[in-house]
């Protein structure tokens, strides 16, 4: 975990060459960040899954999280990477574990789906991943080898009081409406 | 008069039973017991009764060119497409129609008047309901539908008009439906009738697929110019049972005449139908609807080949002589009718295959009249009777309802073909007998010469025809041995009304067309099998004994139940219609049916085809058939009045005795030769159980094969998943108990109102999908270059 | 291999998405069937600033689709926590299988 | 306001209405809504009843000229556009009027919600409704294969909670079953979807990337350019390139000829609908679990969507599918006419012997578009719409007397007639109905399929047999339906029954249109149907013919 951390510092802070911060495309340094990222993120998801009690995939959801926003790191996608940590680990996660907390008479209560559904479900997933990955590997992308440039925080926040005024707006107003709402839910009865 | 007004006349004739039906329907009830059925009477058949006369006495007063210019124009509208082919509703205007019109009308309102006075003394309350204005609705609904059928003049609207009489049929039979017995027979026939329309369905199509039209006329022409042409239908090489196409669609279109006529093998309907009310069973079962097949047969002569014909014959034979047989050992007085009736029916159907056109239509008119009078009688007798329907426990009744007795005696009079064979003993040119005394007689001639004298006509016929000039103008060398064809009737025609009409001789060319390929089809009749016309001469004796001992029983000798023969007695309101058919059965023999069925057999059948005896269209070979025939067939209700009169004079005592002696014979024909013991079996049981396999299969296997995939997919799914899950060979173990203890609820398992399963689901149906399109869809990588493209480009 | 292109991260955004499938397929705690949504949103996300990097003209749509994905993913998750937290007051559990009262 | 749009979403607008008034108006507003809708729909007929030279022909003027169009871009991107295209010509209108009607006749029939065993969650259930019929119009109204596909989708869901959640003891089972069967049908018609988009777009590809549309005409009268593949249907149907391209013996789809095997896609997706046998089980036990109301709509819109399928896409969009399996088609009829008919004698369940009864009359559906006459899709069409109304009728009659009885076993029931009568007699033109009985909607469709059957045997010396087992069906018909009637209306009144209230004054205004639709349809069959759909099916059906010819 600590090297997660580590090079996630690296890629993001010590940033080699361009504006972006990501390692350069195509380089040897890219290829293993990649993979050690990606694996966390493998690695966190089974465990997500896997994990039987609910404590314990909060756990996993925050490393595959942060996993994510890495990976966002070396897409070159600074900001969104940020938001990833600030909004999903920092928000929604600790969102989550208070539901946790609410909801759990203790938190290492088990409801186990039957076996038959853990089966299929397990069929399902594998079968549908390859079938993903047979499709990808037969995908013919175009300038699929050349990554563009990043793009900078400013454009992205001009971006969105400019072009994506409408939505960004909406976004706002949906997130007021959801506080009152979530508040009204979770209001205690008289 | 002006255009078309024959056919506004006829059409409101038919339309006002309709309107008083609706009546009936909806303020049926309020007009209670002895209006609704006054409403019945007056709208339902008094208005087209009148109307009917006036028609009548305006046809009659037509000549015969101003006759055929009416049938040629009568109205046709077009009421749908069938497919391109449009289907016309209109009215079928000949002398034929006319005579129907008013023969039907007539009788039907006697038996409505008749009903009034029979309801009067009967329950027609079921738990406190009533059901006395639903009687008259469904009499007024028969009539509607039965005077449409007469009218039709397409086969399309004959056919909705039969079925609707087959309702009306079976509404009647049931109308005590809360007796397990009527509501059964009500079933029976309906259904009995549907197997019959199978058939008529089935010729429909034909005519419909290879005539191009469902207009009887146009039919007919069409039918002929494909027959001497040789094609259409008559270009198929197919064949069924030896048949031709053409035959085959004749013999469909008797089927439906069998159903509703009640032809062997299909009669087995009309006994039970006497589970309704007599007035039905008078009018539907005796005088009118059971008369439709005959009436069918009669508008369908010109579509029938020479062997379709020959099976016409053959049914209506064997009809003939096994139901009158039956009739000997019937004991219930409305049996004993309703088989006599099928015997009867059986006579007309095999004059109709004998080619005895016009005398199949003559017994039909005459036989509606007494039929209708002796069911009505036997109504009289079972409701003074006190519900008494069983012959052995009356007896003697004739000092209790004279005016029965005597009207009863007429109708066996005229059922058993009384009349004076002795030359010179006439009343207007004709020999002094009842109804049957001259159908029956036609009848038999046709059949003797068509079974003993056909070879010889039908060569000589050839004969002439070789000589090429046809028969139209030249007279035939031998006019004794002449055949009677459409030319030279037309000729005849022509010779005795010169000065007909433009419009006649328009419809004559169009007739003779027709007629002389008619002609053509006529040469290829073949010799009738002799044992046909012995069986018909042999019944012709069998009719007057079971006619006189059911008279004979009932009326006359020693009262046999006394309680029966005290509460015996007869109302006005009932004897009243007994006493107008006995009338009408004599002036029916007599006067107005037969000129003008002989009329319509000019134009209805192109002439061509029709064997008739008396009249101008008689010839020689016949008329001398005819004459002695006379005194075997004249001579017949004698032998068979004597036996019967000898045999129940003194009670029952010799019958029994007879009984004894033809234990055997006598088991068969009480159970009606176990036809009805077969068909349950082999059809209505045979049918349920076929059924039944197919309930099976469809829940036990089709419904199998559903689950079962569902639930193999999950087993599959269960035994690659477990192995690969950790938990092992215990798993695997735990896994099957557990499926096996779900086994029976296994199907149920998908549902389960669980969100997960149903995003399982939706996954596992997106995979499939991409499997699929990976699998087959873009082989080449060309779909998913365009895929790609089309997301990155 | 070391050349790490678009297919690459979208093979790590099908694992997310087929893990995320199967959380939600196989949980039958209400929390835990919210983390597998969240799994599957972030599926999406990263699909979306791949195809951004990956494509030419150094566009950003698929960041900002991201940016809106997340604050939709953060309203979701608070209106879900608050049914979760409904669904426990009153039937004392968050077993998504014994709320089933809509079944009849 | 676009007159078929308004339509199409009015019922959902209802519905949405209905989740927020309170809990006791709740039927009212979701009745005010369907009737809205009947009505709205019925301005549709000032179409064809004025202004045009032929009255009969105002339909038919040709395939192409649609009435009511309206046509927006939807999703449009780069080389591809859906299209919100809706309009109306023969084939649909006939099926919207019947769709509007069922749905306020079944809405009303929900009137009495309260009394239900389940009847929690009011609003959930008009709001579905509602949607339903929503769902159901936008399948008759759109012209876009996508558009279909989508409102095919939005009117399943709806059933699926209609009979899951309202239903009798084994909704569950029923429910996903209905679920299940036709959600194959619906990946099959995906794939085709799919399939025939990309094949129409290869078409034009190979015909030099632009082509003339097969009816589309811009202001100045020149064809309007076709450039890429089209989900619009009429396109697909009327475009010779795409036509051509589509028949033709190279173009291959799984190995297979193109044609016939998106021909059995679609299909399989309709006949499942249908339902004809073997994809028929569904229906049963669907019908048996459905509430009264969703019985009716199932029977009396829902199964009419297969063979308005079959018209709208397979036949004029692959002819030689059409032709490469007409007798399999034929087979599958005739095969369904009789084995409904044999089940539905075999049941004892009152529900299910309608069930059944459906089964069969379908079949003759199937029957008549399966030969390709002209008599053969008239008579299938006004089977569609006749048993759209007798089906609904025999459901509701099942209906009032389950309201009463709380059991539907046949054998238990007798006599009544004499209990009921006015109901009594709304059962016998029902039934009479569904019998075939002349005179009544039934009959008309029966004959018609026969003779078109019969007719076609010019082309197919198969068609003979068919027709007459087909018209041995009717003997079939007659003997259950008797036999029922005999069982459960004739006879004597049976103690248990004897206090049961005659049918209600909203029975009764239920049942009266229906009654009268059934003689109106059976005794004129031209200016009621016929004069609507003959038109359209007539081209539809020459359309088909060329094809066939030209490629044979």
């Amino acid at each position: 975990m600590s090297l997660l951390v580590l090079l996630t510092a690296s890629s993001a802070f010590g940033a080699p060459s361009d504006a972006t911060g990501a390692a350069a495309p195509g380089s040897v340094l890219e290829a293993v960040l990649f993979y050690i990222v990606a694996g966390g993120v493998v690695v966190s998801a089974l465990g997500v899954c896997i994990a039987q009690n609910i404590v314990r995939m909060a756990v996993w959801l925050f490393t595959a999280l942060a996993s994510v926003a890495v990976m966002y790191f070396l897409l070159a996608a600074n900001f969104i990477g940020a938001i990833q940590l600030i909004v999903y680990a920092g928000g929604t996660l600790i969102l989550l574990v208070f539901g946790v907390m609410l909801t759990s008479k203790s938190p290492w209560i088990r409801f186990e789906a039957p076996k038959l559904e853990l089966v299929a479900a397990t069929v399902v997933c594998v079968g549908l991943f390859l079938s993903l990955c047979t499709l990808l590997g037969r995908a013919a992308w175009e300038s699929v080898d050349e990554a563009t440039a990043g793009t900078s925080i400013a454009t992205i926040g001009r971006a969105l009081i400019t072009e994506y005024l409408v939505p960004f707006e909406m976004a706002g107003v949906v997130l007021m409406i959801v506080m009152v709402g979530a508040a009204h839910m979770a209001r205690q009865e008289k | 008069m002006g255009q078309y007004t024959y056919e506004i006349l006829l059409a409101c004739g038919v339309l006002s039973p309709l309107v008083s039906f609706w009546l009936l329907v909806f303020a049926g009830p309020k007009l209670g017991k002895p209006a609704a059925g006054w409403v019945a009477v007056v709208l339902g058949m008094g208005v087209p009764l009148v109307l009917a006369t006036i028609v009548l006495i305006g046809w009659l007063g037509e000549t015969e060119g101003g006759r055929a210019a009416l049938t040629a124009g009568a109205y046709r509208g077009t009421w749908a497409y069938i497919g391109t082919i449009p289907v016309t509703v209109g009215v079928k205007l000949d002398s034929l129609t006319v005579a129907m019109f008013f023969m039907v009308t007539l009788i039907a309102f006697l038996i409505f008047v008749f009903s009034i006075g029979y309801m009067k003394g009967h329950s027609d309350e079921v738990a406190g309901k009533s059901k006395y204005h639903r009687f008259f609705a469904y009499l007024s609904l028969f009539g509607f539908s039965m005077l449409g059928l007469v009218l039709s003049s397409s086969l399309l609207f004959l056919f909705i008009f039969w079925e609707l009489v087959g309702l009306c049929s079976y509404l009647l039979i049931g109308y005590y439906f809360d007796k397990g017995f009527a509501s059964a027979a009500a079933m029976k026939a309906f259904i009995t009738n549907r197997v019959g329309d199978f058939g008529f369905l089935i010729g429909l199509m034909l005519v419909f697929m290879h005539l191009g039209t469902l207009d009887l006329d146009e039919a007919a022409t069409v039918f002929a110019q494909q027959y001497a042409a040789g094609t259409g239908i008559f270009a198929s090489h197919f064949t069924l049972f030896g048949w031709s196409l053409a035959t085959i669609m004749g013999v469909g279109l008797f089927c439906g005449a069998m159903g509703k006529s009640a032809q062997f093998p299909l009669h087995v309907w009309l006994p039970d139908a006497m589970a309704g009310p007599t007035p039905v069973s008078a009018l539907i079962h005796a005088a009118t609807m059971v008369a439709a097949g005959v009436y069918l047969v009669a508008r369908v002569y010109r579509l029938m080949t020479p062997e379709a014909l020959a099976f016409v014959a053959l049914i209506g034979c064997l009809t003939l002589t096994l139901m009158a047989l039956i009739a000997i050992v019937q004991v219930d007085i409305k049996k004993c009718l309703a088989y006599s009736t099928l015997s009867q029916l059986g006579y007309m159907i095999f004059a109709m295959g004998c080619g005895a056109w016009i005398a199949a239509l003559f017994h039909l008119i005459t036989h509606a009249f007494f039929k209708a009078m002796l069911f009505l009688c036997s109504g009289q007798v079972i409701e003074g009777c006190h519900h008494e329907q069983d012959m052995r426990k009356m007896g003697g009744l004739m000092k209790k309802m004279p005016v029965t007795g005597i009207t009863f005696l007429v109708g066996v009079l005229a059922i058993a073909g009384t009349g004076i064979p002795i030359p010179g003993a006439e009343i207007a040119g004709r020999k002094i007998g009842l109804g049957g005394f001259f159908s029956k007689d036609e009848i038999l001639a046709v059949a003797y010469v068509r079974a003993f004298e056909w070879d010889d006509i039908s060569k000589h016929e050839e004969h002439g025809e070789a000589h090429g000039a046809g028969h139209t103008a030249a007279p035939e060398p031998e006019g004794s041995r002449a055949m009677l064809v459409a030319d030279r009737t037309q000729a005849e025609h022509h010779d005795e009304h010169q000065p007909a009409a433009a419009a006649h001789g328009a419809q004559s060319t169009h007739d003779s067309h027709g007629g002389a390929d008619r002609a053509a089809i006529f040469k290829d009749m073949k010799k009738l099998p002799s044992w046909m016309f012995y069986l018909a001469i042999f019944t012709a004796y069998v009719t007057p004994f079971y006619m006189m001992r059911c008279w004979w029983m009932t009326f006359m000798g020693k009262p046999r139940d006394q309680h029966v023969y005290d509460h015996a007695h007869e109302t006005p309101l009932m004897y009243v219609p007994l006493v107008v058919l006995a009338i009408g059965t004599f002036v029916s023999s007599y006067f107005l049916f037969r000129p003008l069925i002989e009329d319509a057999s000019h134009s209805a059948t192109s002439a061509a085809m029709v064997l008739a005896t008396d009249g101008e269209l008689g010839t020689e070979a016949i008329h001398a058939a005819h004459g002695w025939l006379r005194w075997y067939v004249g001579g017949a209700f004698l032998v068979g009045f004597i036996v019967a009169i000898a045999i129940y004079r003194n009670g029952l005592g010799l019958a029994e005795q007879l009984k004894k002696v033809f234990l055997p014979i006598h088991t068969i024909l009480w159970n009606k030769y176990y036809f009805d013991e077969v068909y349950d079996v082999v059809w209505v049981k045979g049918c349920v159980l076929v059924a039944h396999i197919a309930r099976f299969f469809d829940t036990y296997f089709i419904d199998l094969l559903v689950n079962l995939s569902a639930a193999v997919t999950e087993r599959i799914a269960a035994f690659s998943g477990l192995v690969i899950d950790n938990h092992g060979i215990d798993g695997i173990v735990n896994g099957i108990a557990k499926t096996s203890i779900d086994i029976g609820g296994v199907a149920r398992a998908p549902q389960t109102g669980r969100i997960r399963n149903y995003v399982l689901f939706a996954t596992a149906v997106a995979t499939v999908v991409v499997v699929c399109v990976l699998a087959f869809g873009m082989d080449s990588g060309s779909g998913a270059a365009t895929v790609a493209s089309s997301v990155a480009p | 291999m070391l050349s790490i292109g678009l297919t690459h991260y979208l093979v790590v955004a099908a694992v997310l998405l087929c893990t995320g499938l199967f959380t939600i397929m196989t949980k039958r705690n209400a929390i835990g069937i919210l983390i597998g949504v969240e799994l599957l949103l972030n599926a999406a996300n990263v699909n979306l600033v791949a195809f951004d990097r990956f494509r030419e003209g150094g566009l950003f749509d698929g960041q900002i689709m991201a940016l809106f994905i997340i604050v939709l993913a953060a309203a979701e998750a608070a209106i879900a926590v608050g049914i979760c937290i409904n669904v426990y007051k009153n039937l004392a559990t968050v077993d998504v299988d014994s709320a089933r009262q809509l079944q009849g | 306001m676009d007159l078929l749009t308004l339509i199409v979403f009015l019922p959902a607008l209802g519905g949405l209405l209905c989740l927020f008034v309170p809990r006791a108006q709740v039927r009212v507003v979701a009745v005010l809504a369907s009737l809205a809708t009947l009505l709205v729909s019925l301005l549709l007929f000032p179409t064809f009843l004025g202004g045009a030279e032929a009255a009969e022909s105002i339909f038919g003027t040709s395939y192409g000229k649609l009435q009511h169009v309206i046509r927006l871009p939807w999703i449009t991107g780069e080389g591809f556009e859906i299209e919100y295209f809706l309009g109306i010509d023969g084939l649909g209108f006939p099926l919207i009027i019947l769709t509007t009607l069922v749905s306020f006749l079944s809405c009303l029939a929900s009137w009495n919600f309260d009394t239900w065993k389940i009847n929690k969650g009011i609003r959930g259930y008009f709001f579905l409704f509602l949607l339903l019929e929503t769902g159901m119009l936008g399948v008759f109204v759109s012209l876009d294969f996508f558009l279909f596909y989508i409102f095919w989708e939005v009117m399943l869901l709806p059933m699926y909670f209609l009979i899951g959640v309202w239903g009798g003891p084994r909704k569950e089972y029923a429910a996903i079953k209905f679920f299940l069967f036709t959600l194959a049908g619906s990946v099959l018609m995906l794939v085709a979807l799919v399939a025939m988009y990309f094949y129409g777009g290869a078409a034009i590809e190979a015909a030099g990337g632009s082509v003339p549309s097969g009816y589309r005409v811009t202001d100045s009268g020149a064809p309007v350019a076709i450039t890429h593949g089209t989900f619009d249907l009429i396109e697909l149907a009327t475009n010779d390139v795409i036509q051509k391209y589509f028949s033709a013996k190279a173009t291959l789809f799984l190995g297979m000829r193109f044609a016939p095997i998106m021909f059995m896609f679609l299909f399989i997706g309709f006949a499942i609908k249908l339902p004809s046998v073997p994809f028929h089980t569904w229906l049963p036990d669907a019908h048996v679990e459905a509430p009264t109301p969703i019985s009716m709509i199932l029977a009396g819109v829902l199964l009419k969507m297969g063979g308005y399928g079959f018209l709208r896409l397979c036949y004029p969009i692959f002819p030689l599918g059409g032709e490469y399996w007409a007798f399999l088609l034929a087979t599958v009829g005739v095969v369904s006419i009789l084995y409904g008919a044999l089940c539905a004698m075999a049941q004892t369940d009152f529900k299910k012997l309608v069930a059944y009864s459906s089964v069969s009359h379908m079949g003759y559906v199937l029957l008549g578009i399966a030969v390709m006459t002209p008599a053969g899709f008239q008579g299938a069409m006004f089977q569609m719409i006749a048993h759209g109304i007798s089906s609904p009728m025999c459901f509701f009659l099942v209906g009032v007397i389950y309201d009463r009885a709380h059991h539907r076993e046949i054998n238990r029931f007798g006599g009544l007639w004499l209990t009921m009568p006015k109901y009594g007699t709304m059962a016998t033109i029902g039934f009479f109905a569904s019998l075939g009985l002349p005179g009544l909607c039934g009959f008309i469709g029966e004959v018609w399929v026969l003779l078109g059957t019969f007719d076609a045997g010019s082309k197919y010396t198969w068609a003979y047999p068919m027709a007459i087992l087909a018209a041995a069906g009717v003997i079939l018909t007659a003997g259950y339906i008797l036999w029922l009637i005999r069982r459960v209306y004739l006879g004597n009144e049976r103690e248990e029954y004897r206090g049961f209230p005659d049918a209600s004054g909203r029975e009764i205004f239920i049942l009266v249109p229906m009654a009268i639709l059934c003689i109106a349809l059976g005794v004129l069959p031209m200016q009621t149907v016929f004069n609507f759909t003959n038109g359209t099916l007539d081209l539809l059906l020459a359309g088909v013919t060329d094809t066939i010819n030209a490629m044979i």
